[in-house]
């Protein structure tokens, strides 16, 4: 199984990916699809758009470092991410992660998995957009412990053996 | 030796520009090190750095520590954060 | 928000359902797509198809049921539950579950707490078709734990006020 | 008072048909009471029966346990432990 990996500044096709990634194939019992998309507020108050700052190269690096570790954390048959950058407005598409598995559990845990550690890993940057000017996202302690867990469960895991 | 620094987002707003070689003392060894020695380096740096403890580092594009050493790094980058996803 | 659930023998489009669910709104921050597929091997023998019996009119009041647990539980903007019947052979769909918030962990726990009791409380039953004959699957001790976790949640919480 | 019972999955196929309607006794006030006198009725109910622990049941399309009461059912439905999702 080769995972798809690709940042791009143009909006994704949800549907397209997953049938790809799914073409032909009789082995995938459970299909996760998360997709984040841009709200049309931040905060309680009302965006126009929000700028994606990443840093090449590393970015990529640190996905497909992650898509390596779900892989072999869990039996998947097919993984895609792909997280886009520049100027996306409300309604649109930021990222993309589809997991496939012949179960569920491993397909819902790679999916969460993957985005938590997009949120607190990957080197990307929300610029919030609004009519009086531009702001920075600032980080959330709850994406944080979310990541985190996984590390605790690795480490008891690694204690129990 | 020179080293490539990058910065990213609101670190590179506050310094004024996205990357240069610099060429810190030898006396500098580490992530931490290097920030305390940039933030030396006048006002608007002093400004990106002054919440020390927000900022994160990579070397050669791999996350480091403020304790991680800076030899044979050919690339460092200095950013908040991540808020991707 | 007004949840969509539905029954069909029919296959589904799950791309034309998150359309739906998505279209002109700007309040989905994280929407969470799971696609139970028919594979083509059961108990690790190849399989021709899946019969899938139902009890009309409780299958659609136990998912209803479900679905507003979830609404109560989760601040969710949006759901869709699609379960076929009948004949389904290998590669093709039997549920699709969407669950849309404004937060990703919301979207992520209604939708494997929605699949963890399709799996276990609503009626529907499984017969695989073989070259051989026809048998009914045996359900899995997995499933019922899986769904177990959310009443165990439940009751700490109630505990805990 | 007679009651219409319906049966799906294998307790429809050991039984024979998906439904029927019984006019158990009055001593008959449970799900389980009722289960055991069904499994009387014959070699095909007895199949059925055999293993009661899997068996599951509903009243008027909610899930109902061996100790719920019969009392005021319309219909009561016995199937195996459910295989769908």
């Amino acid at each position: 199984m080769i995972p798809t990996v690709r940042l791009q500044r143009e909006p994704f096709d949800a549907a397209a990916e997953t049938a790809l990634l799914t073409r032909g194939r009789s082995d995938i019992g459970a299909l996760v699809t998360f997709t984040g998309i841009c709200r049309g507020d931040e905060a309680g108050e009302p965006i126009a758009a929000l700028t994606l700052e990443h840093f090449p190269g590393m970015a990529e690096a640190e996905i497909e470092r992650h898509v390596a570790d779900a892989k072999e954390r869990w039996p998947l048959t097919g993984v895609t991410v792909i997280h886009r950058h520049g100027r996306i407005e409300p309604g649109d598409g930021i990222v993309l992660v589809v997991t496939a598995s012949s179960h569920r559990e491993a397909a819902f845990a790679a999916a969460e998995f993957l985005m938590d550690f997009l949120k607190t890993r990957a080197p990307f940057w929300k610029q919030v957009e609004r009519a009086d000017g531009t702001s920075w996202i600032e980080a959330k302690k709850t994406d944080d412990a979310a990541a985190d867990r996984w590390t605790r469960t690795a480490a008891r895991r690694e204690a129990a053996e | 030796m020179s080293v490539k620094v990058r910065y990213f987002a609101w670190v590179r707003e506050r310094i004024g520009k996205p990357e240069e070689e610099i060429l810190p003392p030898a006396s500098v060894t580490t992530v931490g090190g290097l920030m305390d020695w940039l933030a030396g380096r006048g006002e608007e740096y002093a400004y990106a750095f002054e919440n020390r403890n927000v900022i994160r580092a990579a070397i050669d594009r791999a996350h480091a520590r403020p304790d991680t050493a800076i030899k044979d790094a050919r690339e460092i980058a200095f950013f908040p954060p991540m808020t991707g996803g």
